[in-house]
């Protein structure tokens, strides 16, 4: 709902994907008991009689993006709306969104919060040379390990695979040790996302293949090849489950399954650890998640043969947090915006366990001291990390990436499927001139 | 006063068929009027064009003083009993017999108070909670006169209100009917496809056929004088004869026998005419051995009537039936004569009774 | 008894057996799942923990979306029988030229919106009409899209009632309306309480409307929406909640359901009429 | 014809103005006002937006993106790419399948089998019975969905339990028949009430004198049953398919996979309009759907009038 | 040899109703056996055991020398028409016909030349190729009755077979009906509450009540003699007269007129002893003025008969009905005196007739 101030009351609302006693409660909680009692106050004291209110919401994220989608074409929906980083393209492109600076003015570009945010976070808010929002956070994906289980199969505890092949034979070994399901990448379309976040994107990272470059998109090139050839590895040398790719609750179960040592390796973004292993209020709690659970970098396919010539690499992504466009009162919109990602916010935000990955370095420096592996990922991975493009046709070109994985697991060849993505691709991107190969 | 009046009443449904055709009717006050014919000759029709179902093609229909024939039903201040009653299943005896008085608004006491007083009088006093479903046939035929008859109208019209009744409550319902109505003393149109049935009940009856009056008459006028074959074929509780006859001087041939000319058509006869001989069963003596006059036969069915039975001859190719009273029935195979009564015989030419003056009232007159 | 008689006895348990096996095995898991304390998709003989009720109940909206579910299920079953019921018996009474016709292209076109495109259009149209944000808005657009197959079942019944009780009633002078009122309604009840509980079922499980209408606020929102937020940021389903907010759920309908069967009876009448 | 000679006390009024002749004297104008209520809900929320959809289809209107600002008539391209698309053709097979397969001949077989089983008992077996189908038809597919899963699971699911064959993948060897009979065990109240109620319709006397005859069960059935209740049987089985091509609560349990294997027509809408944004693309394929169900309900009525 | 015998045969319905109660009965071969009784009485329930439709509770039935009670009723040899008729609507007549000999595996051509043999015989051949929706009420019943005749069964069962017809078609037919069994020669039991038709068409006949046979015998043996007071109040076109009576010597004192003592009765009576005297309307003789030994009062209704009428007298407390040949009939408000006939009236004590040799035979004899 727009806001609109009757007298003098400001009124404005904000919303996110996010409900108390469900989905993301404890952001819910943190935007509505700390962050409005506290902007209210804060405003009152520069003599503005302000009320905020929160939309809150918790559903599956494609059914927030239509609601969001209906109502900013409808001029409705709230001040302050959260969106995943990838939606930013098409909603800029449809007109919903606009840059910051011409919805709240100079001050947007002036926010004194930049400058702590790193270039490549930056990045996730950008597009056509425009700041359209403030990140929310980011991310990062590793490779989660059972120490308890790599030991049995004769391996380090503290493996770090330097190139595609180390992971193979990490598996054939947990394999030969018994290990139900020695690796778990994710692949197929029931996963949806997952697969391409947690699957195929680092693996094309790990080849030095990018989706989409130069605003074209990449076609059945050699990177790909090489990365649905590592699916060819896994799931024809039965060091994968293919079964458990095709199953529509399949990522749930990958996740139980973890969680009660059956599977060996596990490629997963910081989430894993926050929200399903966490030993207090994980979906599939791991009492000794810090002693059993270890984890680590992404390999290229060798060293040096990633993205950008690294031999490490992993995908991040990452919320926005942007303006309605028909806020009635942007100015304040832009403060109470500002204000949920201050320093102080986002420490209150973090404490009592809900650590996660902000994107302001001053904040992490702070609150991950206390969680090894969000330290590691915000130190180690996110330098060298990658995102995914922020454009309308990307949702279409992972779902034809996710089948192309899918066609592996189920038999086909990698070139075989990766020519079937050329053509899907060529299909969605309006012709073969928009492809590069 | 006459209390209906029909004029030139006709109805043509959608369909096109004509239901009614130019039907006249006059029926005073008070009385107690049968409409009898067989299935689909427009009884229901007449009655519904009456009571405002249906809606007159051309003529009119009057009560009393009033033209009502483009009048509301509700407006006519009629009350009708239909074949299945009608009884509103979702209420209970009292409510129902009510119900037309909820509809002009009496107060509910006033209503309960009469829907009890009429039903204790048609002997519902105990069911009167009761529903219905919980009724038997008879019990919900006389809740449908209940409700009726707290209505005060201007006439009845009942639509065969007894053909979903057992044979033997039927013969009491029709006692009980006949009794109720001369005590109320309500015009009264009952249809009904039983011929017994009109016979007893009315005081004047009218027998129908696709859409025509064919007779209208007392009920003796009517058995006696069938005006035409249609009429007295479908009259009387066994079918009369009808037989093919030739008019030979003073008297007829009916398959090879010799009977005397009925005394109604006395003279208007000439000889060698072909006419159809009409007799009942009931006007006939029966006999073992030969007798004058008599159609003469082998006995090929006997049936029993209770202290009488109908013995059917074959005479020659005719069929011939004859009321045999008890102790004097013959067993099937036995020769037997029948000679008819020359004064109830009757003699119908191309359909039509040939008499001097007719016998019942024509319809229309 | 006769041994082909026995023989049909054993073939009609087994049979029923059969069926009842097929029809209650799925339901096990909500019977014991809400009683579990660490719930997975496995039946297990639970450990009648009552904790998953205790944090449903603290569940801000839990309650309050049964409540709501609650008034849209009631609402749009009163419009729908109450406009369907008037619209059935008026086109089952009186013959309009190219009734047939026009049911049946209601009911074709009540299958569109049902589907998911559709949802622009609705939603446009519930801006446009100020219906965003209340209860009315999702119970006119649900009403709208239930009537044509109520109206079409609802005929059925009403072309299978007698005519002589509106004709008697209608010789007593009773009006249109009140012949409505005092006797074809009350004749077919058990149909307008069938087209009740299937309005019911039907709005009782819808999510995409409620969730798209009500854009500001969750205290609004139908259980329909709100099961769906009992899941992860990463879209994992917390079963405990889930299974145990499945459950209450679950029961106002089944309650509804007796009570609809008890008092009015079940049954449908089906056939159309050539 | 002796038409009415008018006394002069009650003149016949000069143009016959007739009211009403319906059993409750309704009348075509209150018939009218009766049905306007519904018609008018139907006109807004439903014939309306259908017509919207209609329009949609021949957009390339997408929900967000530079087509939702500015969307372009484009014709038919919408119906000539999903006609020429496997994907499409795949997924109205499997629609095919699927419909087929669960409402016309799982819910109506069983449906049909458990009103003819159940058709002159009374008393708590009956109830039980029917309550338990009824049961499955009314609880909301989100619940239901979960019930599934847990069912078909892999490895703790209950059918492999009791059957005692764990690791057998159900929903991924046979998603198409799980489906199947998921929809089955779901919609098949409605078809149990419907014939429970045609079954009460058949005279008995009619069951009877076949079954004096020496008629057999099926000879019965052939005989007598399916000739009288063969009205029903199509008002059944056109709202039950019309009903089963638009369900979308397989999507839940199967996600449309694997493999796509699942993906029904309403399932590939969905992805299409609300995942993809496509929403020209899902109008046309909607609309496409409605044309299937036209001439699914043609073919029914057709069925209908032969031979009555 | 008898073609059905029945022993102790019990049906207890689920719900616990007793509906035939260790009843017996041998019907001879080739009988026209009339079951009697009022609604709900078991007819239909003794009807459909001997057909297997119900399996008896106890008890067996015996099909000429065969025990079928555990036999499946299509290999017991019956046919049954229903009450309805149950002619297959979607079937034309030569299907209709046809239907049992497809069910037994006739070629299809054979079948259709004995269908149409026999719906010729039957006067259907103009008919056979409609459907039972177009063929009037007697048509319909004649295709039942032409399905019956094709099988060839053993014995013919009838559920009221005419209660569905026009009362005109329901005299025609009774007579068709009564002339083809002859003909055939087939044992057949013929269900109805009719009790006119009962006595019209039966060979023998048995009056049941509640699950009973009270009374088996000829038609003139159980119009004559009713074995009970049921029995007497069921039977007849008119209801008995059944008058509380008190012995006085020789005579009876009946709302205090004086009437004699029933000759079937004479000697079994004891002074002063409460009776109930019985005496049917067709057994009085009327008079307008007093005669010797007659029930006097006022005539309050006269209800036409046809060829007779009857005249219901206010005897004190009592009704009285008497049957008044045409032309002597008085108007309502007459003096009257009815004159019943020792011979034919009886005397009842405690519902049991008072005779030394009883009427008819008794059930279960
Ligand atoms: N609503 C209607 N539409 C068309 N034709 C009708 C309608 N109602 C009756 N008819 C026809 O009008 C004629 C007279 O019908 P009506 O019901 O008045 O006969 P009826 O004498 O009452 O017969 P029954 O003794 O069978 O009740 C019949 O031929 C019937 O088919
Ligand atoms: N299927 C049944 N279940 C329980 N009781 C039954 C059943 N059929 C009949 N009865 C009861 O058995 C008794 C005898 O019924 P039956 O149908 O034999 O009577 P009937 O003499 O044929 O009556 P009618 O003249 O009304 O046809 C009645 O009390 C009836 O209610
Ligand atoms: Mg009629
Ligand atoms: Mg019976």
């Amino acid at each position: 709902q727009s806001s609109g101030g009757g007298g003098d009351t400001i009124e404005l609302t904000i919303t996110q994907n996010a409900i108390a006693g469900g989905k993301n409660a404890k952001g819910a909680e943190y935007i509505a008991k700390w962050v409005i009692p506290q902007f209210e106050a804060a405003q009152k004291a520069k003599g503005k009689d302000v009320k905020v209110k929160f939309i809150p919401s918790g559903v599956d994220d494609e059914q927030y993006k239509t609601k969001l989608s209906l109502d900013l074409k409808s001029g409705k929906g709230a001040d302050v709306l959260d969106i995943d980083g990838i939606w930013m393209g098409e909603f800029a492109e449809a007109g919903y969104i606009k840059p910051l600076a011409e919805v709240a003015g100079p001050e947007a570009e002036s926010w004194d919060g930049w400058s702590q945010i790193p270039e490549a976070v930056q990045g996730l808010a950008t597009f056509s040379g425009k700041k359209y929002a403030l990140p929310v956070g980011t991310d990062g994906r590793v490779l989660y390990f059972n120490k308890t289980l790599m030991t049995k199969a004769g391996l380090p505890a503290d493996w770090q695979p330097k190139s595609w092949q180390e992971i193979i034979d990490a598996g054939t070994k947990l394999k030969a040790a018994g290990v139900p399901v020695p690796i778990q990448i994710n692949a197929g379309t029931a996963m949806g996302e997952a697969t391409s976040m947690q699957g195929v994107l680092p693996l094309l990272a790990g080849a030095g293949g990018e989706v989409q470059k130069d605003g074209k998109w990449t076609g059945a090139a050699q990177p790909l090849k090489d990365a649905l050839g590592l699916y060819q590895k896994i799931y024809s040398q039965g060091l994968g489950d293919p079964k458990l790719q095709q199953e529509a609750k399949g990522r749930d179960k990958s996740f139980a399954q973890f969680a009660e040592g059956k599977i060996g390796i596990l490629m997963e973004g910081d989430y894993f650890w926050r929200g399903v292993i966490n030993p207090t209020d994980g979906v599939a709690k791991m009492a000794d998640r810090d002693q059993t659970v270890g984890y680590a970098k992404i390999p290229a396919m060798e060293p040096g043969k990633g993205l950008r010539s690294q031999d490490f690499v992993s995908m991040s992504g990452g919320a926005l947090r942007t303006l309605n466009p028909n806020s009635k009162h942007p100015k304040e919109a832009f403060e109470l915006l500002a204000f949920t990602l201050s320093a102080e916010g986002l420490k209150e935000e973090t404490k009592n366990g809900n650590v996660r990955i902000t994107p302001r370095t001053d904040v992490n420096k702070e609150i991950l001291a206390g969680d090894p592996l969000l330290a590691y990922i915000s130190e180690e991975v996110l330098p060298l990390t990658a995102y995914r493009p922020p454009v309308a046709l990307y949702p279409q070109v992972s779902t034809a990436l996710q089948e192309a994985t899918a066609a592996v697991v189920s038999g086909k060849t990698p070139d075989e499927a990766a020519a079937e993505y050329q053509k899907k691709l060529e299909g969605i991107a309006g012709g073969a001139g928009n492809i590069a190969s | 006063m006459s209390a209906i009046e029909l004029r030139g009443l006709t109805k043509v449904y959608p369909g096109g068929v004509r239901a009614l055709d130019a039907l006249d009717l006059v029926i005073p006050d008070g009385e107690f009027f049968a409409l009898l014919g067989p299935s689909g000759c427009g009884k229901t029709t007449l009655l519904r064009t009456i009571a405002g179902l249906e809606t007159a093609t051309s003529g009119s229909v009057v009560l009393g003083e009033r033209d009502v024939t483009n009048i509301q039903p509700g407006a006519r201040d009629l009350a009708m009993v239909f074949q299945d009653y009608a009884l509103f299943p979702h209420m209970d005896v009292t409510d129902n017999i009510a119900y037309p008085l909820r509809i002009k608004k009496v107060a509910k006491a006033a209503r309960g108070d009469k829907a009890r007083e009429v039903g204790e009088r048609l002997g519902l006093a105990q069911l009167m909670d009761r529903r219905p479903g919980q009724l038997s046939g008879g019990q919900q035929q006389r809740v449908a006169l209940a409700r009726v008859m707290a209505t005060q109208a201007r006439a009845f019209l009942f639509d065969e209100p007894l053909s979903n009744l057992d044979a033997r409550l039927r013969l009491e319902a029709r006692t009980f009917l006949k009794r109720l109505q001369r005590e109320l003393g309500v015009t009264t149109v009952f249809v009904t496809h039983d011929q017994a049935e009109a016979l007893a009940m009315a005081d004047r009856m009218a027998v129908m056929e696709a859409g025509h009056i064919r007779q209208v008459g007392t009920p003796a006028e009517v058995f006696q004088r069938p005006i035409n074959t249609f009429v007295a074929s479908f009259i009387g509780s066994t079918p009369m004869n009808l037989l093919d006859a030739v008019v030979r001087g003073d008297s007829l041939e009916v398959s090879g026998c010799k009977v005397a000319v009925p005394e109604s058509a006395a003279g208007l006869l000439t000889d060698g005419e072909k006419i159809v001989y009409g007799v009942r069963p009931e006007y006939m003596s029966y006999s073992a051995g030969p007798a004058e006059g008599a159609l003469g036969g082998k006995v090929s069915i006997v049936e029993n009537l209770g202290a009488s039975h109908l013995v059917t001859l074959e005479v020659g190719t005719a069929s011939v039936q004859a009321v045999v009273p008890e102790g004097r029935e013959p067993v099937p195979g036995d020769d037997g004569y029948a000679l008819p009564r020359a004064d109830r015989a009757l003699a119908y030419r191309d359909g039509d009774l040939v008499a001097a003056g007719r016998g019942g009232t024509e319809a229309g007159a | 008894m006769s041994p082909r008689r026995v023989l049909g006895r054993i073939g009609f348990y087994t049979l029923i057996a059969v069926v009842l096996a097929f029809f209650s095995v799925p339901l096990l898991w909500l019977a014991t799942a809400p009683f579990t304390s660490d719930p997975t998709y496995e039946v297990s003989l639970p450990d009648f923990t009552l904790a998953n009720f205790r944090a449903i109940l603290e569940h801000p909206y839990a309650l309050g979306s049964l409540y709501n579910s609650l008034i849209l299920a009631v609402g749009t079953a009163l419009l729908v029988v109450l406009f369907a019921a008037l619209a059935a018996y008026a086109l089952s009474r009186v013959r309009i030229p190219g009734r047939d016709g026009l049911l049946y292209a209601l009911l074709l076109l009540s299958s569109i919106i049902t589907g998911t495109a559709a949802m622009v259009p609705i939603y446009q149209l519930a801006v446009e009409l100020n219906l965003i944000d209340t209860h009315l808005g999702v119970i006119l657009i649900l009403t709208g899209g239930l009537l044509p197959a109520a109206i079409f079942m609802l005929k059925d019944f009403m072309d299978t009632t007698p005519k002589s009780y509106e004709e008697s009633a209608r010789v007593f002078g009773a009006s249109p309306l009140q012949i409505v009122r005092h006797v074809v309604v009350p004749l077919v009840r058990p149909g307008l309480a069938t087209i009740a509980v299937w309005a019911i079922a039907n709005v009782w499980g819808n999510f995409l409307m409620p969730y798209l209408l009500f854009s500001s606020d969750p205290e609004n929102q139908p259980a329909a929406v709100i099961i769906y937020t009992l899941y992860t940021e990463g879209g994992q389903a917390n079963l405990q909640l889930l299974s145990t907010f499945g459950l209450l759920y679950s029961v106002p309908v089944v309650l509804m359901y007796l009570f609809v069967s008890k008092k009015y009876g079940f049954r449908f009448h089906g056939g159309i009429k050539r | 014809m002796a038409l009415a000679t008018s006394p002069p006390e009650a003149p016949a009024p000069p143009d016959r103005k007739t009211y009403s002749s319906d059993a409750a004297g309704l009348g075509r104008v209150r018939a009218s006002v009766f049905a306007a209520p519904a018609l008018l809900l139907i006109a807004v929320f439903l014939v309306f937006p259908a017509l919207w959809v209609l329009y949609l289809s021949i957009t390339n209107y997408r929900l967000s993106g530079v087509e939702a600002r500015d969307p372009q008539v484009v014709g038919l391209d919408n119906f000539f790419n999903a006609l020429v698309s496997g994907k499409f053709w795949n997924s109205t097979w499997l629609t095919v399948e699927f419909v087929l397969g669960s409402a016309v001949i799982g819910q109506v077989v069983l449906g049909f089998t458990i009103a003819w089983l159940m058709r002159d008992r009374t008393g708590p077996l009956k109830r039980l019975v029917e309550g338990l189908v009824i049961l499955a038809w009314i609880l909301p597919s989100a619940v239901v969905s979960f019930l599934w899963v847990a069912l078909l699971d892999r490895d703790g699911g209950t059918l492999n339990l009791l059957l005692g064959i764990p690791g057998f993948a159900w929903l991924l060897d046979y998603p198409m028949l799980s489906i199947i009979v998921f929809n089955t065990w779901r919609g098949t109240a409605f078809s149990m009430m419907l014939y429970g109620a045609a079954l009460g319709n058949v005279p008995p006397s009619h069951l009877e004198s076949a079954r004096l005859a020496g008629a057999s069960g099926w000879q019965q059935l052939r005989d007598v049953v399916f000739p009288h209740i063969r009205g029903h049987i199509l008002t059944n089985l056109l709202l039950i398919s019309l009903w089963t091509f638009n369900d979308f609560t397989p999507f839940m349990l199967t996600a449309g996979g694997p493999d796509g294997k699942t993906e029904i027509l309403a399932v590939y809408v969905y992805k299409e309009a609300l995942i993809g944004g496509n929403l020209g693309v899902g109008a046309a394929i909607s609309a496409i759907i409605l044309l299937i169900n036209l001439v699914v309900a043609v073919f029914y009525l057709r069925l209908l009038r032969r031979k009555s």
